[in-house]
């Protein structure tokens, strides 16, 4: 609807499975300002895909696209760089109030907002309920139950194409997700209490270990893992063939639909931890965020469009029509949340969520991120001990951060 | 155009109007940027311009020399080339040979040869990625079921296994487009040759070695050539199929370069690499021409 | 001397065909298998049920792909019809009109051409930007032609060179300009050199992935490669959606290959023989 | 050496006929050479006789033996072929030794033997070439060469001088008759110029259209062609034909009123024939020669030149043009009217339907 | 029609000089023919008048204006090639209608004259037709005819009969000189066959290596070759050369004890000599003729053949070895003595060292 004189936005977004909450948002914006059009560029769902996109158009000082979503992890270092416009001066202070603000950390620099929550995702722990109940076990809270509960079952079912866990392992980011997930579950962190780099304190080697155990010792894990990206987990623990998946939220729509082999047989909880680590923060959170392009000719009416897609409304239209936990905290609040009682059970494991340190390591975030990947792999390869790969992996990242 | 212009030179302006244009299109897709990215290679600069260009001189190159990343890209991409590259020129000499042949049905036989080197390389690696997968894939299916092994094998999360696999998709692509180039110098073979080598009494066997093998080392050369600028920048091989891991093992060099600059964003790094890379093909052809023209 | 019968030629043909197509074979059988038949194990040799849900889904959900197609035809003949004609025009004048620097120059398209495009890539959409040529059909056929054109100067000039030079000469004596020369004297006589580089050229354009990825953003403008690579999700890869529209965006090659190949072999034939 | 005979050998491609079914017999030592225009099957027959192609009727037997289904290489023939095929990546020496390694040979006797022949050939000082970097000539020898090492019973030649030039052409022919005077190998030889076969035969085949028209001595040939088709073809410039029709004993030239007095008794009950005379039997008489004769004739010259040794006149004998050769110097000139004088004994008559040679009665 | 004139005319290839400067004047309607080996320069010689290769170095005038820098069609001629260089995909109308097409001529106009043209050349039934569906000599016709439409004033030829087969050469060629009779276009035309040149031209011009022999009409050159090599060039069989030194008045024949008697002042102080005779010029006598005459030699026979009307006799006179031609019936025969007689007014002589004529003080 291009009427006279009339303000064209284009907005870069993946549909990522929400393409409904999309055109709905957008057709609400226009109606709401008749002046100003929106063109919705679908771009790739693949991260690098729509990153290498952005990274060629916003170095050339594009003035488009106006508004575009990021990962959370990309918001520090493209703040750094200066491609983003920084949003304080257009949305109200109460608005950024109410954004998540462990989330928002992630777009926040030098006190300058430069990002608002679109939707948090986050790990969890899918379990297999039927097979659970049918050998009398419990839903694992630990890492140590769950791989004696695949032991149990797998042994039970005497079927060599079951697995006990499956996951993303391949050599990605949702790797270092996956391990900060274990690490933090064990009591340790990327950064200790003082800022140092801690990837290799004895809880983190421990942790680690566990992961490359139960690919060898335990034998619960198959040796694909090493290459599963999100949804080669997804599908082998939706043909049945694996007790525990853990990946993020996203999975629940296809695991649940109509002709899934495991429908109604399966259900998750929050990312086990190690014993006694009850209160660790083990549930690897991610998301994205919507930002307005710093070359943009439409600041104004982009920065508007963001307070849209970011509004109580609309956050709440999608938390319940879509499962998309809010970027805003008081959406958890709204009367109607208490009917969606999915994205509540999400909500409670994102309570226990982790980041991943890209705020803090800005622009030099993909470099930790790319090292992590690599040593992580090194060790569950058997390439490195443990030990050995995550002393280097500390080095490196000392190195990247100039400490 | 002037009458006492010299037929010569008037000739020598038609030329240089009809290369015009091509030289125009090529400057400005590929030369302009080259240029820049050689100038990028040998200087500091925020990508954006908010920084001005630094002049560093080597510093880059310097660096690049101790990067061990680099070093295992460069192995990476030259075990790729030396792998793909002689299986390819083996299968397209013999699938050459085989459509040389007259035989019923040879035009559909050589569609369906042809047909893998018009698939986008960006989609027929997924496809290959799929059939490859350790757990639902083809492969492992028939290997599975037909009790070859007990154990799926992890095509793509081992580390000679990946290489393999990438090998072999690379060689299921391009065999073809190998045999295209050698068919064509086989048809240009005098027929009486072979005759000749009839009378003189050579097999088969040695028809192909003494006669025919020699007789394409042009197309060969050509086809040779062609073939390793592109492995040597093999891309989107590595990055749908193996992601350049296990680990690194797969990481080609123009991967490393990607990584470098759309993920590291680093520009002049990456420069230096692909400015490095383009010296090894280029060393590489000159390599070819000499190895196979100082045989005679 | 008899001619013994030849089942083993007939066997090697076979194979090499199963070989080299049994992955588009897949393919296709895939696109024809529900969900659950895609990712059964062990796998589905032939689908069952067999279905055209995802051939209507595409269309239903994703009509785009059409558009996609469309995309790269448009991009595909134009960056054909110019590597074709100033291609044409420059492996003409390297190789018939004894320009001074024609070696050099024919080197230098070479080396340039060695390039990793890869790198390309900021400097080119840098230059688009400025130019305006960012998201227009015109601005990716450049950027094709620039890529391909190296290539098919070579090949036509190779194929020229295999032409009577003569048929030229008479033309010049009966009065004809270089540039009517190449066009109703050159042109149609090196025909299947200019098919066979036509269509390599076209293929190429096709299945270009780099470029047509960044320089053009728009939805509307994607060629069917990008338009396709999208479906695949962050976490979800659609194996239903991206078989069934990679086959539909491989007819057309099929196609044009099929009734062009025996030109590619005639045409390379003729650009080899020197 | 052997001799080679061909039993009723024939050839087609599915319904063409390259071929027709014929004997020949072609004695040890002998050199047969196979005559006629392109097309006409003399590539074919040679190359079923070398076993390149295989023969579709009849037997070939080579030094007595029946050799149809045994290979090139077993049947002790060598060919050389038109366009040399020799091989462009292999040196002179490497080229003419290629039969002898394929034979295991030893390597000292390959040596011996290849070195000796390019002596006899004058090939010494290429031997380590390529062809490329060899004359035309000189890459003809080493054509030959190749086939003399390995000491064939029966030389095959398929037009292997039509490659070079004329004065080229004349200087090898002449090696090629030294050379098999000297070996005195059985050689069958392909070409499609006269005078090559002419001045190389025992005797020569002519082929017409995958038919033998005639087998003889090259003077056979030259003097009692078997067919017009024949007569045409050998002798530059072609025989003269005119059509003439019987006139009570005599022969009238259809169209004029020129009249060939009887000239033998003709074994023909036809009404009309073809008639051929040679253009150098036909004899420029000085203008005052008396007349009476009826075999002179007053010609007009309507064009003249010069050859070099000889000239060639188009005379106009009453409306019927000649072509007659004679000497090169002291010609009559275009325009000038002069007597000539037909030679009666070399008056040739074709039957017009059959085209074959109408015998006379009284031989000349 | 015009003249045509080279003004010290050269042309070279960076450091290669493919023709040496030189002069000529072609006159009006003369018939001149560039006649050498292979390589010789006379492609690039005709090829700069047609305009197609420029002009290094010298001055071409056509009808007395200078047109070294005019396009090839606005230089008044046309050319025909060897290999016919038709559109292969145009019908034989279009391509002999190309040039006044180009030119604009109202189509009426086109018509008629490819159609008066095709007429005369007898293509009137293959207007219609694609090149590719004509024969070799039709083809030929073609491409002169597409020549003819353009009345030009100088026509140019490259070879146009050296694709043709003997027989269908001969033909073409005296079609050739009927048009030429009849249209008395300038024509240059260039050939390495001897035949050729000597039947079509008015002056024949003898390239060497790039530079002119000579000069001269096909007489001249034949009967008064200026070289060696023009000597030896023209002629078939080549002329007998032999090395002689002087002896006293006479020359002996160097190797031999054969003295050829003093045949005319010479006009040299060399000591030695190469003489030249042509094997026409060799008569063979009767045996029984007697001696005398110091002309007369006695000769054993090698080798004779019988070529069609002519026979080659190889001999040998006092070891030295002579090609004689003599006509082909009662020819003596190989291993046969005879008598032989040189004309001595036939006799050439050349420096060994300059290979130039050297002229005889009184000449024959
Ligand atoms: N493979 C084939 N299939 C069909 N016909 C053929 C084949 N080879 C030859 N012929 C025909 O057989 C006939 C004789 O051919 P051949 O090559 O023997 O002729 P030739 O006398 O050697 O002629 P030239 O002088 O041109 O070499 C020709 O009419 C030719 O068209
Ligand atoms: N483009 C060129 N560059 C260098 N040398 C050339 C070129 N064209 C011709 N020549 C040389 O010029 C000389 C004369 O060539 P030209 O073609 O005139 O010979 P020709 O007498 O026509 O011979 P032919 O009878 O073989 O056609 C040759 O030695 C040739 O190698
Ligand atoms: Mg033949
Ligand atoms: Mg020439």
């Amino acid at each position: 609807p291009a009427v006279a004189a009339a303000q064209e936005l284009v907005l870069s977004i993946g549909s990522r499975g929400y393409g409904g909450m999309v055109e709905r948002n957008i057709e609400a914006f226009e109606a709401a300002n008749p002046d100003t059009s929106v063109e919705w560029l679908k771009v790739s769902d693949v991260p690098g895909d729509s990153r290498k996109l952005y990274v060629t158009g916003l170095t050339a000082k594009s003035p488009t696209p106006d508004v575009f979503a990021i990962d959370v992890i990309w918001a520090g270092e493209f703040a750094q760089r200066g491609w983003l416009e920084p949003l304080n001066d257009y949305l109200g202070e109460e608005t950024i109030a109410a954004y998540n603000p462990s989330f928002l950390s992630a777009a926040t620099v030098e006190d300058k907002v430069f990002a608002a929550p679109l939707y948090v995702d986050g790990t969890h722990l899918f379990y297999r309920s039927d097979l659970l109940e049918k050998y009398g076990i419990a839903v694992p809270k630990t890492w140590e139950e769950v791989i004696s509960a695949s032991k149990i079952v797998m042994e039970g079912e005497g079927n060599p194409q079951l697995y006990g866990f499956v996951s993303m392992w391949a050599k990605i980011e949702g790797l270092f997700m996956n391990w900060l997930s274990f690490i933090n579950g064990n009591g340790a962190s990327f950064f200790d209490a003082d800022g140092n780099v801690a990837v290799n304190s004895p809880e983190a080697i421990a942790a680690t270990q566990t992961m490359v155990d139960m690919l060898y010792e335990d034998r619960i894990v198959p040796d694909s893992i090493l290459t599963m990206r999100p949804d080669d987990a997804r599908t082998l623990f939706q043909q049945g063939r694996a007790v525990f998946l853990m990946v993020q939220d996203f999975v629940h729509a296809p695991l649940s639909a109509e002709d899934s082999p495991v429908a109604g047989k399966f259900d998750f909880t929050r990312n086990p931890y190690f014993e006694g680590h009850e209160d660790a923060h083990s549930t690897a959170m991610g998301g994205w965020l919507l930002a307005v392009n710093a070359n943009s000719e439409h600041k104004e009416e982009a920065a508007k469009l963001v307070e849209y897609f970011t509004s109580y409304a609309a956050q709440l239209a999608a938390a319940i029509d879509e499962n998309r936990a809010p970027g805003r905290t008081d959406v958890y609040a709204a009367p109607e949340m208490t009917e969606a009682a999915l994205i509540q059970k999400f909500g409670e494991d994102y309570a226990v969520g982790v980041v991943r340190p890209s705020a803090i390591t800005g622009s030099l975030y993909p470099r930790v991120s790319e090292v992590m990947q690599t040593e992580v792999t090194n060790a569950l390869h058997r390439q490195k001990t443990v030990e050995e790969a995550l002393n280097d992996a500390a080095a490196e990242v000392n190195s990247i951060l100039g400490k | 155009m002037s009458r006492t212009m010299s037929l010569e030179r008037r000739t020598a302006l038609t030329g240089i109007g009809f290369v015009t244009p091509t030289i125009l299109i090529i400057a400005l897709i590929l030369i302009y940027p080259i240029i820049q990215s050689v100038v990028l290679s040998f200087g500091q600069s925020s990508i954006d311009g908010s920084q001005p260009y630094q002049f560093v001189g080597l510093k880059h190159y310097a660096a690049l020399m101790g990067d061990g990343r680099f070093w295992n890209a460069l192995g990476v991409t030259f075990t790729f080339t030396a792998l793909s590259i002689p299986l390819e020129l083996g299968l397209g000499i013999g699938l050459a040979l085989l459509m040389n042949e007259s035989f019923k049905g040879k035009g559909l036989a050589r569609l369906a040869v042809l047909f893998p080197w018009a698939l986008p390389t960006a989609l027929n690696t997924l496809i290959w990625r799929w059939m490859y997968n350790s757990d639902y894939g083809l492969f492992n299916g028939i290997a599975l079921q037909s009790g070859l092994v007990d154990r799926p094998i992890n095509f793509l999360g081992d580390e000679i296994l990946a290489m393999g696999s990438m090998v072999v998709v690379a060689v299921w692509k391009t065999s073809s487009f190998m045999a295209l180039i050698i068919l064509a110098g086989l048809q240009s073979i005098p027929r009486d040759l072979f005759e000749a080598g009839r009378m003189d009494g050579m097999s088969k066997w040695q028809e192909f070695t003494q006669i025919t093998l020699p007789l394409l080392k042009g197309p060969i050369l050509v086809a040779l050539i062609i073939r390793s600028m592109d492995a040597l920048r093999t891309f989107e091989l590595p990055f749908n199929l193996t992601d350049g891991g296990p680990v690194n093992a797969t990481e080609s060099l123009s991967l490393y370069a990607y990584k470098v600059i759309f993920d590291f964003l680093d520009f002049n790094f990456g420069a230096a690499v692909v400015v490095v890379q383009f010296l090894v093909i280029f060393a590489m052809s000159l390599i070819y021409v000499f190895a196979l023209q100082n045989k005679d | 001397m008899q001619k013994r019968p030849r089942y083993g030629l007939y066997a090697i043909v076979s194979l090499s065909v199963l070989i080299s197509f049994f992955p588009i074979v897949w393919l296709i059988l895939t696109s024809f298998k529900n969900t659950a038949g895609i990712y059964a194990w062990p796998p589905q040799y032939w689908p069952d049920p067999f279905t055209l849900d995802n051939y209507i889904s595409i269309f239903t959900n994703s009509p785009e792909l059409l558009r996609y197609i469309l995309n790269s035809f448009i991009v595909g003949a134009g960056c054909t019809a110019i590597t074709l004609l100033l291609g044409g025009l420059a492996a003409y004048a390297l190789s018939r009109l004894r320009l001074r620097f024609a070696g050099m120059l024919m080197v230098g398209i070479l080396a340039v051409s060695m390039f990793p495009p890869v790198s390309l890539l900021p400097s080119l959409f840098q230059n688009f930007l400025n130019l305006g040529l960012l998201n227009t059909y015109t601005g990716l056929i450049l950027a094709h032609a620039g890529l391909f054109l190296p290539f098919s100067v070579w090949m036509l000039a190779s194929y020229f060179a295999t032409l009577p030079v003569e048929i030229e000469e008479a033309a010049r004596m009966d009065g004809m300009g270089f540039v009517r020369i190449f066009l109703t004297i050159v042109l149609p006589l090196s025909w299947p050199g200019f098919v066979a580089t036509g269509l390599i050229v076209f293929i190429f354009s096709w299945n270009e992935f780099p470029l047509s990825l960044v320089l053009m953003t728009q939805n509307a403008m994607r060629t069917a490669p990008v338009g396709i690579s999208l479906y695949p999700g962050e976490y979800a890869f659609p194996w239903e959606t991206i078989s069934t529209a990679t086959v539909l965006a491989i007819i057309p090659v099929l196609i044009i290959t099929a009734i062009f190949q025996k030109q590619i072999v005639g045409g390379l034939t003729a650009g080899a023989g020197k | 050496m052997a001799s080679v005979t061909l039993k009723q050998i024939g050839k087609s491609y599915g319904a063409v006929t390259a071929v027709e079914q014929f004997d020949l017999d072609i004695a040890d030592g002998e050199f047969l050479v196979l005559l006629g225009p392109s097309g006409c099957g003399k590539s074919t027959t040679l190359r079923m006789i070398a076993g390149l192609e295989s023969i579709t009727t009849g037997d070939l037997m080579i030094g007595g033996t029946r050799v149809n289904d045994t290979d090139p290489k077993d049947r002790g023939v060598a060919m050389v072929f038109q366009n040399y095929a020799l091989y462009p990546h292999k040196s002179v020496f490497d080229n003419m030794a290629m039969a002898l390694k394929l034979q295991k040979m030893p390597k000292a006797e390959i040596a011996k033997r290849v070195n000796d022949v390019a002596d006899m050939l004058g090939l010494t000082p290429y031997l380590e070439r390529k062809p490329a970097a060899l004359s035309g000539g000189q890459r003809q020898r080493v054509a030959i060469g190749r086939a003399i090492v390995r000491t064939p019973e029966v030389f095959l030649f398929d037009e292997p001088l039509s490659n070079l030039d004329a004065q080229l052409r004349v200087k090898m022919r002449m090696e090629l008759q030294e050379l098999h005077e000297r070996l005195g190998v059985t050689s069958i030889y392909v070409t499609h110029d006269q005078v090559e076969a002419m001045t190389l035969a025992d005797r020569i085949v002519i082929l017409d259209r995958g038919r033998v028209a005639q087998i003889g001595t090259p003077r056979e040939v030259y003097e009692q062609p078997a067919t017009r088709f024949v007569a045409s073809f050998i002798g530059s410039p072609a025989m003269n034909f005119m059509p003439a029709e019987r006139a009570g004993t005599d022969w009238k030239i259809t169209g004029t009123d020129l009249v060939i007095p009887g000239f033998g008794q003709l074994a023909t009950e036809a009404a009309a024939l073809t008639l051929g005379l040679r253009p150098e039997h036909i004899e420029v008489l000085p203008a005052d020669t008396a007349p009476g004769d009826p075999w002179v004739f007053d010609a007009t010259v309507k064009l003249a030149e010069l050859l070099g040794a000889d000239a060639l006149l188009n005379l106009s004998v009453n409306g019927q043009p000649f072509l007659a050769r004679v000497g090169g110097t002291d010609f009559p000139q275009a325009g000038e009217t002069v007597r000539i004088r037909v030679d009666p004994a070399r008056l040739h008559a074709f039957d017009p339907e059959t085209e074959l040679t109408v015998a006379r009665a009284a031989q000349h």
